[in-house]
């Protein structure tokens, strides 16, 4: 177990590292660079710009210098400081930025993926046991609209309903005379009564795949002998089918939890951008239009971290679940 | 009605203002019982004491207001700091009047122009102070001058214009000079103006210990900070005008009608702000203003969360981001619901689009046809304007070129109307003169035969409307012969290209059309958003030499006609010069309009008073700042 | 005589298929079962003997379905139990199975989860049929384990099947099967997973735990040596019928019907290399229980084969102590004996 | 000594009859799952749609009518009432259309006097159909091409959503298509190549997959976009979005066919080609694709829909395709606002598109993953 874990740290860091050189490739691809974008809008608001001054910007954010330089300084910041850099449109830390959103995102999207399992579980097993039956119909064709609807469509279609309907605006994760209330019965139900919309939506996609994986996987499992063993010791069908063909199915979907993650983390910036959600998603989407290079690579390179935790995590579970991967170290 | 002459009539009329200020001293001021409290517990100094010697007297729209309430609004993101300028920060030494026609006092309370126009003298109130309780003199002002003369601090305000540099001499705590090396005819306006702010947003005593001269181990503090020099901390302490970070430290003092409560930080999903306890305004019977105790911004990334909730009746005043042609309906339809009214908005802009071809593109064919009236003139006959106003704009404005609105005193009908006709004949006439020939499809090629197709820029994002006129626009223009492509793209790539001069046309608002002399980008190559000739308005600018470019006769003509009248004091002398470089703008063409805007309207609670029902929208003029917020306020029920 | 523990009396099973006909897999089965005794059920591959033999433990696919005959089992207390008419899934036929009707499969490593120490899969069935605690239940698998000649039992108790060798997973299956000493283990190819050595092994284990615990095996192969070895008496199937039954001498010595012939003749025997003849493999391929014949199944590839065969199901004929045999040459000779 | 040397098995002979019988059995499983065989002609028509949409669009996506800008759909309505009774007249009513100019709108009242006609193959001006097909006849159109007819309504530029719907199917599903084509290029060539060969390659390609998967896609794709050359057309644009969508798109394909590789390398037949000395190549394309081309088109299917939300969510975020272009990912974005939600439902027609073909080939996709399955049921 331990030299498992012990590779998989290993190819985390490579991973992480690659990640991390990729974001900043990425924030660098767009040509220009933040100060195009901020005298852009200065001269928009018809103000005047000194071009020394700008230069001096330049200077300072150290722009202009070679991409392996930068990317150097910037990586040795974060490792050796924590030092995120600077964000050009806030001018401020870019740590004092992020991890308020930061940690809204992790909380939806968790909420998003606990529930996408509450749901997808029960349903999965059922459609595959019951092949079929009108249940497994029901439950596919159900799972596959979740799949279906554009998830920033459905958010819009809920904010403009839960409008019209209860006069209820359930943007944002907090109402106003809670947003900085400290946490409180009252402000949870709050925080329940805004974020269950983006919640919902977000495990909808995520919920279709999971019940489909299942299914198929139960499928395989049921059919091979040792359900056949387990029946010839005299156990029920339930507890058969709960101790071993699902038991064995839940591996390969411990290891889903890996592209779950990151696909969360995408449809949640669309998701909230629509829900006005104060995660790291609107600021990740603002700070690449205007070219705030740090902030917006802090933010891809979290969001990377995050999710190679997550397949980590993941992976690890997976070892603890499945002997056969766990000793065989691989 | 002498709009370009705002400067010196504003200036005379500041001294008959301060003069009858004098006249009517300030008895017995009022305050807001919320601050009653704080009084009684010593916590404040009394009214009269927070006051000026003679503040502000402030003549409500309708009526003397009652003390009260939070004004909600929304920004959009966390960037949206356009609308705290807007709502808040519009308090500069002189402001303009509700009719944008004067400049009126404000911090200063008068001040005297040289005869050269070179040096303005002005005199701020006795006993101004932040809302710390300090004082605010002219050091603070001489501490802004000083501290934005350093080469590597600040950006974007006359201070560091390299073309006139500017010195301050302090005469006394309630007065100073500032010298310009050549003579300045603007610099009132631009202080009236929402660019203005740059001089009196800073307060030495708290903002010089950033600064190594007056801290000599600031740079180390900065380090300790985390910031890597000390202008990055001063920025971020001492954040300058309208600059987002200045929202996001409770500390720094101001001198606006409400104070920071809860600041903007990158995750903040709501700003507020409480009322200023030192704001040195009174109405008519002597309260100290505002009378709204606070603002409350929700901070939202979603214009649709925006409108709903003007819809709900959850914001009591806003236009920005809602109030669009598209929704128009959806609010007028909501009002009973939301218990809101619609009120109109005159737009400074001249235009809904304005098409700018690149009389500098980098190859040479291209170059010469865009140069070429004739085309332009052939382009303009070939659009159906009506049809655009009917199918875009339900059938609101008319059609119009770049040219100034009819509310300007330099409206002229011809500028306005000259080849607004569509009229497929005159432009394949027009295209003919330009030197273009028919190909065997019917489609337009180069005088060489080389097919033609030419490809205009836009910015969906920014105006969703461009898009649209342009798809018309697409049509119609192949009707007449001309290929034409629209290229939607990110706003950066948009600034990116100008220098690079290998666009073909980009569109913009048509900003000018009422602030006719301090933004006449369209009129002729002034500055960098003289898209249309980039390269020429760089010669004039000398801001980027590397791809300055002469002008051609016509529009130099024009530059030293601006030249002339920046260094112009006499009102009259300027307006002749600005109509002297319309009429050079007129005969040249050089941008093509479409139609002029409709009104647009905002959205305020049927209970928030004092509010005009008609106003001008505008940036420079910084919509709804100029009505004078302080004083409106929410009715009892 | 001893009593029957468990018989089969003309057992048929049908696989239903949404679109295709019927198909009888199992045509007529008749088989007894006596305590401490082994009886051999042999056949080719697809003659039907697993299904019969999953058939008693009601462990068909939900497409298969007993459609004739009875499994009465008779385990001494409250009188005799159509296992045929139980619910497969009720309480009646669970506490059976496992309990009373234990069963070891072909492969041993598909067979055992892949996911639970062998430990746990035992004390599973122990805890599950008598009231045992956790503690318990593993002191009486480590004994198990042990008397099936698990080396180190204590420790492999928490080994997982794939750390096991083949024959280490075949004693693991069957400590688990004989975890509640049941009166009846039906091994289906115990042995067919495993190489020549390791089979000899498990064959000694299954004949040794049988004089212990004295429960009757139900032994499914299609090798007659194994045969040989372990059965007491054998059942030849061929295409859902069985063709011949008896004690396994009788049977082996005096085959009476062609197929269990043409079975022996194709089996070598060891002699001199001038001696033997060429081993004669029964001509043609087994035809699919579509196009079974009506009457003997055999009559496709039987040599003998005339008149009567293809059309009217031979009798069951008993051609000595407890010998019987299906096939009209018997009849015949019956009929001709006085002539 | 085994019962087997003498009765031969069902054993040997297996990769021919593999071939012909997996795709023949697995089309008779499939036949038997009716929803995904609805499914399967739901999908074939919307295509038909798509290749055929010039025809089958009564006008051009573009064009606009000033004087019918968010015009409600027409009902079509079959009879005609005149002095000699009822008779069969397919047609629209005209609508009474005034602009209301405080609330800044056009009102629209049905006018059942006015009655326009309806046509099937109505004649229309010369186009081109896919492109160089020349025609003249619309499949249904009105007689007087000024008329007014919105079978879908109109959008806010008084454009038939109809046609634009028909046109921006061709767009959507052509781009769920090329990039579900490219991504299977890429998965099977380089996922194949893994899974045959194993050891440090497969493990490389399997480091990549997994990293390019840890990243979050919307970052990746905007970084992307945004370093698209400015002056791209439309068409380039398009190629380049389907490019960008299958960049991310191979990675799963490339796990499927690895997988079934990794399975089917050690399988009898296998072996037994390598011992007739068959090529690698040969064994992969004869042998191995063959034995799971099931399961590749399953997986295949299953990878479209993800390919077309990809698109709208690109088009949503203002990347990706951009009016004019017209797909469903435009329309909808167009349609991202509360006064359509209000005023205008209407448009979110191509929501409902999106829906029911991504249902359909979902299902189709599963129902074809269930075929495929060697032990279906």
């Amino acid at each position: 177990m331990l030299r498992f874990a012990i590779n998989r740290l290993i190819a985390m860091v490579l991973i992480l590292w690659a990640v991390s050189f990729v974001a900043f490739a990425i924030i660098q691809l767009p040509p220009g660079d933040y100060l195009t974008t901020y005298v852009a809008t200065l001269s928009a608001n018809g103000d005047r710009v000194d071009p020394a001054a700008i230069d001096a910007l330049r200077r300072q954010y150290g722009f202009g210098e070679p991409y392996i330089v930068q990317y150097w300084k910037w990586i040795t910041g974060i490792l050796l400081r924590g030092d995120f850099g600077q964000s050009f449109e806030w001018k401020a830390q870019v740590t004092d930025l992020i991890w308020g959103r930061l940690g809204n995102s992790i909380l939806v999207e968790g909420l998003a993926v606990i529930l996408t399992w509450l749901v997808a579980l029960p349903i999965g097993i059922y459609s595959a046991v019951r092949k079929y039956s009108l249940g497994d119909y029901l439950a596919t064709v159900g799972g596959f609209i979740g799949l279906a609807i554009p998830n920033f469509f459905f958010a819009l279609i809920l904010m403009y309903l839960s409008f019209v309907w209860f006069g209820a605006n359930i943007g944002g994760l907090f109402s106003p005379e809670f947003e900085n209330a400290r946490w409180s019965l009252p402000r949870i139900w709050d925080f329940v009564s805004h974020a269950w919309a983006p919640i919902l939506v977000l495990s909808l996609s995520g919920t279709a795949e999971l019940i489909r994986i299942l299914r198929a996987n139960l499928l395989d499992e049921l059919k091979k002998p040792y359900v056949t063993t387990a029946r010839a010791k005299g156990l029920s069908e339930f507890r058969t089918i709960i101790k071993y063909p699902v038991r064995v199915a839940l591996n390969p979907l411990v290891s889903t939890l890996g592209w779950l993650l990151p696909a969360l983390v995408s449809s949640s910036v669309i998701v909230s951008v629509v829900l006005n959600l104060p995660t790291a998603g609107p600021m990740l989407l603002r700070s690449l239009t205007s070219q705030d290079m740090y902030l917006a690579g802090a933010i891809i390179l979290l969001l990377g971290v995050l999710t190679v935790i997550g397949t980590l995590v993941s992976d690890l579970l997976l070892a603890w679940l499945d002997p056969r991967i766990r000793y065989g170290g691989k | 009605m002498k709009f370009s002459v705002l400067g010196t009539a504003g200036a005379l009329a500041g001294i008959a203002i301060g003069a009858l200020m004098l006249a009517n001293p300030v008895l017995a001021a009022q305050q807001a019982p919320s601050l009653d409290e704080m009084v009684s517990s010593g916590a404040l100094p009394p009214v009269d004491e927070r006051l000026p010697e003679n503040p502000l007297v402030v003549d409500p729209v309708e009526s003397v207001g009652t003390y009260g309430g939070i004004w909600h609004s929304a920004l959009r993101g966390g960037l949206d700091n356009a609308w705290i300028a807007r709502t808040v920060a519009y308090d500069g030494l002189v402001r303009y009047d509700r009719e944008w026609k004067e400049i009126i006092p404000n911090l200063a309370e008068s001040w005297e122009v040289s005869e050269d126009s070179r040096s303005y003298t002005f005199h701020l109130r006795k006993g101004l102070k932040w809302n710390n309780g300090k004082p605010f003199t002219a050091d603070d002002i001489a501490f802004a001058v000083e501290l934005f003369k350093e080469p590597s601090y600040g950006a974007g305000t006359f201070i560091k214009n390299p073309q006139n540099p500017v010195t301050i001499e302090v005469v006394d705590e309630t007065t100073f000079t500032l010298n310009f090396e050549n003579p300045n005819g603007t610099i009132m306006d631009e202080l009236a103006s929402v660019n203005g702010l740059t001089l009196v947003s800073l307060s030495k005593d708290y903002c010089s210990q950033f600064y190594p001269k007056y801290n000599e181990n600031a740079a180390e503090e900065a380090k300790a900070a985390g910031f890597e020099t000390w202008e990055l901390w001063m920025t971020d302490r001492c954040g300058w005008a309208t600059e987002t970070i200045r929202w996001a430290n409770p500390d720094l003092p101001f001198m606006n009608a409400w104070m920071i409560d809860q600041p903007l930080t990158g995750d903040a999903t709501r700003v507020t702000f409480k009322r200023n306890p030192y704001y040195w305004k009174v109405d008519t019977e002597g309260n100290q203003l505002p009378y709204i105790d606070g603002l409350e911004m929700r901070v939202s990334d979603s214009v649709e969360e925006i409108t709903l909730l003007a819809l709900n009746g959850q914001i009591d005043f806003q236009d920005r981001h809602i109030s669009t042609v598209a929704n128009q309906p959806l609010f007028y339809d909501g009002q009973e619901e939301g218990d809101y009214r619609m009120g109109q908005e005159i737009q400074s802009s001249s235009n809904t689009m304005v098409i700018q071809f690149n009389m500098n593109h980098v190859d040479e064919k291209r170059r010469e046809l865009f140069a070429n009236k004739d085309f332009r003139i052939g382009i303009s006959y070939a659009i159906d304007r009506q049809e655009i106003i009917d199918a875009v704009f339900t059938g609101q404005g008319e059609p119009y070129q770049v040219a100034p609105r009819p509310e300007s005193p330099f409206y002229n009908e011809t500028y306005a109307k000259q080849y607004t006709e569509y009229d497929p004949d005159k432009a394949a006439e027009a295209f003919e003169k330009a030197g273009l020939t028919k190909g065997g499809d019917g489609m337009y090629t180069f005088a060489d035969g080389s097919p033609l197709t030419i490809t205009i820029d836009t910015i969906a994002s920014l105006r969703p409307e461009w898009p649209d006129m342009l798809e018309l626009i697409q049509l119609q223009l192949e009707a007449a012969g001309i290929k034409m492509e629209i290229n939607n793209i990110d706003r950066t790539l948009y600034y990116d290209k100008r220098p690079l001069g290998d666009y073909d046309a980009q569109v913009w608002g048509g900003d000018g059309g009422l602030d006719v002399v301090q933004e006449p980008r369209y009129y002729m190559a002034a500055n960098a958003e003289s898209v249309w000739a980039f390269r020429w308005q760089a010669w004039y600018n000398g801001s980027t030499p590397e791809i300055a470019e002469e002008p051609a006769d016509w529009a130099k003509q024009q530059m030293d006609l601006y030249t002339q009248l920046r260094g112009e004091g006499d009102p009259d002398k300027r307006a002749e010069l600005m109509t002297q470089i319309l009429t050079i703008g007129q005969e040249n063409f050089p941008v093509i309009g479409v139609s002029l805007p409709g009104d647009t309207y905002y959205i305020a609670r049927n209970n928030l008073k004092n509010v005009p029902d008609t106003m001008f929208q505008a940036y420079l003029f910084p919509t709804p700042a100029p009505y004078d917020p302080f004083q409106w306020y929410f009715a009892q029920e | 005589m001893t009593k029957p523990l468990l018989s089969v009396n003309d057992m048929a099973i049908v696989f239903t298929s949404p679109d295709e006909p019927d198909i009888e897999a199992v045509r007529q089965v008749d088989l007894t079962l006596t305590p401490g005794k082994t009886l051999a059920l042999v056949g080719e591959s697809g003659c039907g003997k697993s299904v019969t033999a999953r058939a008693v433990l009601r462990l068909l696919d939900k497409n298969a379905d007993i459609s004739r005959g009875e499994i009465l089992y008779d385990a001494a207390q409250d009188g005799p139990v159509d296992i045929a008419r139980l619910d497969p899934d009720g309480l009646a036929m669970r506490s059976i199975r496992g309990a009373q009707i234990s069963m070891i499969f072909q492969e041993p490593m598909t067979s055992l989860s892949p996911v639970h120490t062998i430990g746990n899969q035992i004390d599973e069935v122990i805890m599950l049929h008598e009231r045992m605690s956790q503690k318990q239940a593993r002191e009486r698998t480590i004994a198990l384990l042990d008397q099936v000649g698990v080396p180190g039992a204590r420790d492999r108790a928490n080994a997982y099947p794939f750390e096991l060798s083949g024959g280490l997973r075949q004693r693991a299956m069957i400590a688990m099967a004989l975890a509640c000493t049941p009166k009846l283990l039906i091994a289906d190819e115990p042995t067919t997973a495993l190489d020549v050595t390791t089979q000899a092994q498990i064959l000694d284990l299954l004949r040794q735990l049988q004089d212990d615990f004295g429960m009757a095996i139900l032994f499914i192969t299609h090798d007659l040596g194994v045969v040989a070895e372990v059965a007491d008496e054998v059942a030849v199937m061929y295409l859902g019928d069985v063709v011949e039954q008896g004690d396994v001498y009788e049977v082996f010595r005096a085959p009476q019907h062609p197929y269990t012939q043409a079975l022996m003749n194709s089996v070598p025997r060891l002699q001199r290399k001038a001696e033997r003849q060429r081993l004669s493999p029964i001509k043609g391929t087994v035809p699919s229980p579509k196009d079974r014949p009506e009457g003997c199944a055999f009559t496709s590839r039987c040599p003998h084969a005339f008149a009567p065969c293809p059309n009217i199901r031979p009798e069951r004929t008993e051609v000595g102590a407890g010998h019987i045999a299906r096939c009209h040459l018997l009849t015949q000779a019956n009929v001709e004996e006085p002539a | 000594m085994a019962l087997d040397t003498i009765a031969p098995l069902a054993e040997e002979t297996r990769p021919t009859r593999v071939r012909e019988s997996q795709l023949h059995l697995m089309w008779r499983r499939f036949r038997r799952h009716q929803l995904a065989f609805v499914s399967l002609w739901i999908v074939v028509a919307f295509y038909l749609v798509a290749v055929f949409a010039e025809f089958l669009a009564p006008t051009d996506p573009g064009a606009y009518s000033a004087r019918y800008t968010y015009a409600p759909p027409q009902g079509i309505h079959f009879f005609v009432s005149d002095e000699n009774g009822w008779h069969f007249q397919p047609h629209v009513n005209g609508y009474t259309t005034e602009i209301d100019r405080k609330a800044m709108r056009r009102t629209f009242v049905v006018d059942s006097e006015v009655v326009i006609p309806v046509r099937f193959f109505a004649p229309s001006e010369p186009y081109l159909l896919a492109g160089f097909i020349p025609m003249s006849i619309k499949f249904i159109g009105v007689e007087n091409p000024r008329d007014p007819f919105y079978i879908l309504g109109a959008d806010r530029l008084g454009r038939d959503m109809l046609s634009r719907l028909i046109h921006g199917t061709r767009i959507s599903l052509s781009v769920g298509l090329a990039g579900v084509t490219l991504s299977l290029f890429f998965g099977i060539i380089i996922g194949g190549f893994a899974g045959f060969y194993g050891g440090w390659f497969d493990g490389a390609v399997m480091r990549v997959v997994e990293f390019i998967r840890s990243m979050p896609t919307i970052p990746l794709w905007m970084g992307l976009a945004a370093a698209m050359p400015k002056d791209w057309s439309a068409l380039q644009t398009y190629f380049a979005i389907t490019i960008i969508l299958s960049l991310i798109g191979w990675t799963e394909l490339a796990r499927v066919v690895r997988g079934r590789f990794l399975s089917l390398r050690t399988e009898d037949f296998v072996t037994a080609a390598q011992l007739d000395g068959a090529s690698d190549w040969r064994i992969i394309t004869r042998h191995m694709v063959p034995s799971f081309s099931s399961h590749i088109i399953a997986a295949a299917t299953l990878a479209i829909p993800g390919m077309i939300l990809a698109e709208t969510a690109l088009s949503f975020l203002g990347l990706g395709l951009q009016a004019p272009i017209v797909s469903w990912g435009t329309l909808l974005q167009e349609a991202q606002n509360i006064r359509t939600l209000a005023t205008a439902p209407w448009l979110l027609a191509p929501g409902i598109c999106v829906v029911v073909v991504i249902l359909s080939l979902n299902f189709f996709g599963d129902g074809l993953r269930d075929a495929a399955d060697p032990h279906g049921r």
